[in-house]
């Protein structure tokens, strides 16, 4: 498997993903800049969190427009696997690949803690390894994660059970207490309708080692290896 | 070429939740202004812009905004144009 | 351009003294030009010079076998750890322009002290911050408050260093004038280390990043003169930060170091180009000609004068190696930044030329500009203020023991000094770079350093009431306590940076106040062995009604020799026995508890033997070390029934109760 | 009591540095809108405001932006008034 990080100018994020991929899972990794023109020989691409382009304007407005972005849209196209967290998560909402738009989070401040997410359906590359209702603990760190969608849009997330992950209290129910940032159905992450592009606010990359406090995110990056071992 | 200023409003749409707005609404209560409602947080950004005539100036800045300025998703915008100076001064 | 001419009143108005004045003509050989008066006020001034200080910090301990730069030979303290690595680590003050504009002065705060560890090749990997207001009763301290928290948040998470500890205080002593003290920590390989200076004739002399503006004109100067009325309207334009552009900043000069085509890097704090260039110019003993015409500029018709002044973020000085400049310009390039060359190095003189449009505006020996060189250095009068006998003098030992021990603990815990400060810190990002072993919340913070074995563990200290009781002894005392943390987080202490806020040492009391506490500081800190390797000086911190608490803020840097050593303050399992390690003495004279259920701010501050104190550092270490100990945590601020609380509600998943006798 | 409908604009003063005016202008450049400088991002705050008479109005505008919604030190900030419907309605 081969595995490309991609990194803009102002992502933070980036050495972290690159990290946990390449020492933690031992998978061949490599950055790509994001004035690059081709993605090459690659099985995922991975989205890092961060203030790309300062976060000005909008969260991933301007990073939207890099140029490695048109090959990450034909890449997802063409049914390759792409993953965005926090900053990476928002590039893609900004870029069309996933539907909704996160905004400024409900209490208005940053806000970075541990959080507990229920896994919702473990039908997808993200979280095959996972079981259904599983309760991962993993950290938040963003001041817009605050998901939003039309009202039709979300109700075909949830038709489709698009809704990948859900802000949920350490017993496992969705509640509002729970929904650290105000995103509507507590949603923490979406897949797109044909499920090989994912995006979610909390880092999984920040809690695959058990020295930082937890290693549920391994069960997501166990998902992607598993399953492109399947295709490759 | 003349240069005209554009100043362009993003606001959020209607129905749309803004703690934002909320929030300063409940400031300016706390602080006495009484009578003050329905506070809605927008952007305001003011650019110039060099075009040959102000029709084709208008349809750049219609551009700027629906590709890069606002999210179709959750605001709206509208903007003014303003000539700065005579053609080619 | 015709620059204005000198009075007597401009050069009063730039801060400097008739002797000072006239040492500039005789070093000059003539009357200094507008420009030249400009430099020398901002090179001379307190900020810059530390002329009423450096005296008094000569005395601090400041070798070690383990320090790799003297202090303040460069922008920050560098301790060798092993494993071929260097940690450079600093903290500085941003109180002046956090009181007039509290967002932007913090936020600049941490993007100064960034730059200070990223100009010697190190990556920052962790950030603190020590914070003073006033009380939370005043709205405008609120105010303050939030913008100073939101502004430091919003730096450090956007350039993507995790805020991993500090502390927050308030006092009414702080109200009108906050303290705003960041302190960063970075990781180097000893081959990557950047050094400020200048020696090659005919190098070409660069500068990096933002464009010039009129930012903070006066800033350097602007903090060596009271908070008061005069200094509101002289406020030129507030310097606001960039992150993004910072965060572009560190990673094409880190390129750049790596590669290999940098002779020497500085950043630009505090009076912008005057200071880098006449730094790295003396320091080196070479002269340094520089072409304003060639520096990147953000607004028009811009004066030598503000162009030398200003205090724009984000910039660096560099000097290219011979033949390398277009690859430092190729690597900016790459990060969307300006690289300009604006000048060389010249070892035919030993000045600093300025020309615009061809004419000189200063030419001016840059070793006279800088410490250690020409700056002037003062011993000031010191005089014991009246109020240290009748406070000393206080023993409250007749109060009467309050009925309701539990209702009194519980108000305790709620003050805002003790109560937690989570709802600041869930606000910074702690946990970018995933190396953050130990969160804030905790004694110290303990990072991991990917590659070795080792971890940091870090805190910074400081309780203004007990140097103002006695400023001596309560010094020690936060060198003590700062060392305590490191030890209670599983970390042998090995550094300390410090940060001297004081009020306005032209007042023989304040003075006092200064010398006592950095004889106070060199006591400990021999014993400790924790040599002081810089820091920073703030005075004149006054409001109105008087100077605030002589505050000596302490960075203290630890090294865990294996990560695993890492140790928590919250009890851990039923059934653990608890020890405490040395005396608990009946002191409460200046403790929390008799400022805030007896509303006294008095009495000596308490007791402290050094000796005694580093034995029982080196015994929780070492137990802590032969994996002897589930958890560890420092009495301080109220005391032993206070200390045992929080080590049973730290950890809010799993509270956990305790009994002692 | 008569209804008003209050735009307040709040920009940065000038001189102080933009970093997000400069952050947009380099992407509009990047996507080949050319012809457009000068970017300066402010807010648009919009609020209905109560108020015996159009001066009273105003002047609790006014007190609003000095008090809370601009930062003098680095904002500066204007308004417009409409009335919204007839005394009473």
């Amino acid at each position: 498997m081969k595995a490309a990080v991609i990194v803009f100018p102002g992502s933070n994020c980036d050495h972290d993903m690159y990290y946990v991929l390449k020492h933690v899972m031992g998978i061949d990794t490599q950055f790509l800049w994001h004035k690059d023109t081709a993605i090459g020989e690659i099985d995922a691409v991975f989205l890092p969190g961060g203030f790309s382009f300062g976060d000005y304007l909008r969260t991933g407005s301007i990073a939207r427009f890099s140029p490695i972005m048109d090959e990450v849209i034909k890449f997802a196209d063409g049914g390759g696997l792409v993953f965005g967290v926090c900053n990476g998560f928002q590039v893609l909402c900004e870029a069309g690949l996933l539907p909704g738009v996160l905004r400024k989070n409900r209490n208005l401040d940053f806000i970075c803690r541990q959080v507990t997410v229920r896994v919702e359906n473990t039908a997808t590359r993200f979280s095959s390894a996972c079981t259904q209702g599983q309760i991962l603990q993993m950290p938040v760190a963003h001041g817009e994660g605050n998901y939003y969608a039309e009202p039709d849009t979300i109700r075909k997330l949830e038709e489709n059970r698009q809704v990948v992950f859900r802000y949920a209290t350490v017993e496992g129910e969705i509640t509002d207490r729970a929904n650290i940032n105000g995103s509507v159905n507590n949603i923490a992450g979406i897949c797109n309708d044909r499920g090989n592009v994912l995006g979610m606010m909390p880092h999984p990359e920040r809690a695959a080692e058990f020295q930082l406090g937890s290693a549920d995110g391994k069960f997501i990056f166990d998902s992607i290896v598993n399953k492109i071992a399947e295709f490759v | 070429m003349p240069l005209y200023n554009a100043q362009v409003f993003i606001q959020l749409k209607d129905g749309i939740l803004d703690p934002q707005g909320k929030a300063v609404e409940h400031a300016l209560a706390s602080l006495k202004f009484t009578g003050m409602s329905d506070v809605r947080i927008g952007k305001m950004i003011e650019l110039q812009v060099e075009s040959p005539n102000e029709t084709q100036a208008a349809g750049n800045v219609e551009q700027a905004c629906e590709k890069l300025l606002a999210n179709p998703i959750i605001e709206t915008y509208e903007f003014k144009l303003s000539q700065l100076n005579e053609a080619g001064a | 351009m015709q620059e204005p001419a000198i009075t007597s009143e401009l050069v009063l108005e730039h801060g400097l003294s008739d002797e000072e004045y006239e040492k500039i003509c005789s070093i000059l050989g003539r009357t200094p030009s507008f420009t030249e008066l400009g430099i020398f006020s901002v090179m001379w001034s307190e900020h810059c010079s530390y002329k009423n200080s450096i005296l008094q910090l000569k005395t601090l301990p400041r070798e070690g076998e383990h320090l790799l730069a003297e202090a303040g030979e460069e922008n920050a303290g560098l301790v060798d750890i092993g494993d071929g690595l260097a940690v450079a680590f600093k903290i500085e003050s941003h109180n002046h322009p956090s009181a007039v504009e509290p967002y932007q002065g913090a936020a600049t705060g941490v993007g100064g002290i960034l730059r200070d560890i990223f100009t010697m090749g190190a990556r920052p990997i962790a950030a603190l911050n020590s914070l003073r207001f006033g009380s939370l009763d005043d709205a405008h301290v609120r105010f303050l408050f939030r913008g100073v928290v939101k502004g430091i948040g919003d730096y450090g998470n956007c350039f993507g260093v995790p805020t991993v500890g500090g502390e927050v205080y308030f006092d009414d002593s702080y109200s009108g004038n906050p303290l705003v003290n960041a302190m960063a920590v970075g990781v180097v390989k000893h081959d990557q280390v950047a050094r400020a200076q200048a020696k090659l004739d005919g190098a070409t002399v660069m500068i990096i990043g933002a464009s010039t503006g009129r930012d903070g004109i006066h800033g350097a100067t602007f903090a060596s003169e009271d908070l008061s009325k005069e200094s509101e309207e002289r406020r030129s334009n507030v310097q606001v930060g960039d992150p993004f552009t910072e965060k572009l900043l560190l990673e094409a000069t880190l390129e750049m170091i790596k590669v290999g085509c940098i002779h020497g890097i500085q950043d630009m704090g505090a009076a912008g180009i005057t200071c880098s260039t006449s730094e790295m110019a003396g320091a080196s003993g070479t002269g340094m000609e520089i072409d304003l015409n060639k520096v990147p500029l953000r607004e028009e018709g811009m004066t030598p004068y503000e162009i030398m002044l200003s205090e724009s973020q984000e910039r660096m000085l560099l000097v290219a190696e011979p033949g390398r400049e277009a690859d430092v310009v190729a690597i900016c390039a790459k990060w969307d930044l300006n690289a300009e060359e604006v000048g060389f190095v010249t070892t035919k003189h030993d000045k600093l030329i300025v020309r615009k449009d061809g004419r000189i505006f200063a030419e001016i020996p840059a070793e006279t500009l800088v410490l250690g060189g020409g700056a002037p250095q003062y011993v000031r009068e010191a005089v014991q203020p009246a109020y240290i006998e009748e406070v000393q003098a206080e023993k409250f030992d007749s109060l009467p023991i309050p009925e309701n021990l539990n209702g009194t603990l519980l108000k305790l815990m709620a003050t805002p000094n003790i109560t937690s400060k989570s709802w600041v810190f869930h606000q910074y990002d702690h946990s970018v770079r995933t190396n953050t072993i130990v969160a804030p919340g905790a004694d110290a913070a303990v990072v991991r350093i990917k590659g070795s074995k080792k971890a940091l563990a870090t805190s910074t200290d400081c309780n203004g009431r007990y140097v103002y009781l006695n400023p001596r002894r309560g010094t020690s005392i936060a060198v003590a306590e700062s060392a305590r943390n490191v030890v209670c987080s599983g970390g042998k202490p090995v550094g300390v940076t410090n940060c001297l806020n004081f009020g306005n040492p032209y007042k023989p009391e304040i003075y006092w106040q200064f010398k006592e506490a950095i004889a106070g500081m060199g006591e400990a800190c021999r014993v400790f062995n924790t040599p002081v390797t810089g820091g920073n000086v703030s005075f004149y911190n006054e409001n109105p009604k008087g100077a605030v608490y002589p505050t000596p803020t302490i960075g203290m840097l630890g090294v865990l020799e294996d990560v695993e050593h890492a140790t928590t303050a919250w009890f851990k399992n039923d059934s653990d026995i608890i020890v405490l390690l040395g005396e608990n003495k009946e002191e409460i004279t200046g403790s929390e508890y008799l400022a805030s259920i007896h509303g006294q701010i008095s009495g000596d501050c308490p007791s402290l033997d050094l000796e005694k104190e580093k034995a029982v550092q080196d015994a929780c270490l070492e137990a802590i070390q032969n994996g002897l100990v589930n958890s560890a945590h420092d009495i301080a601020d109220g005391g032993f029934a206070v200390a045992l609380a929080e080590c049973c509600i730290m950890n809010k998943n799993k509270p956990i109760g305790a009994r002692v006798s």
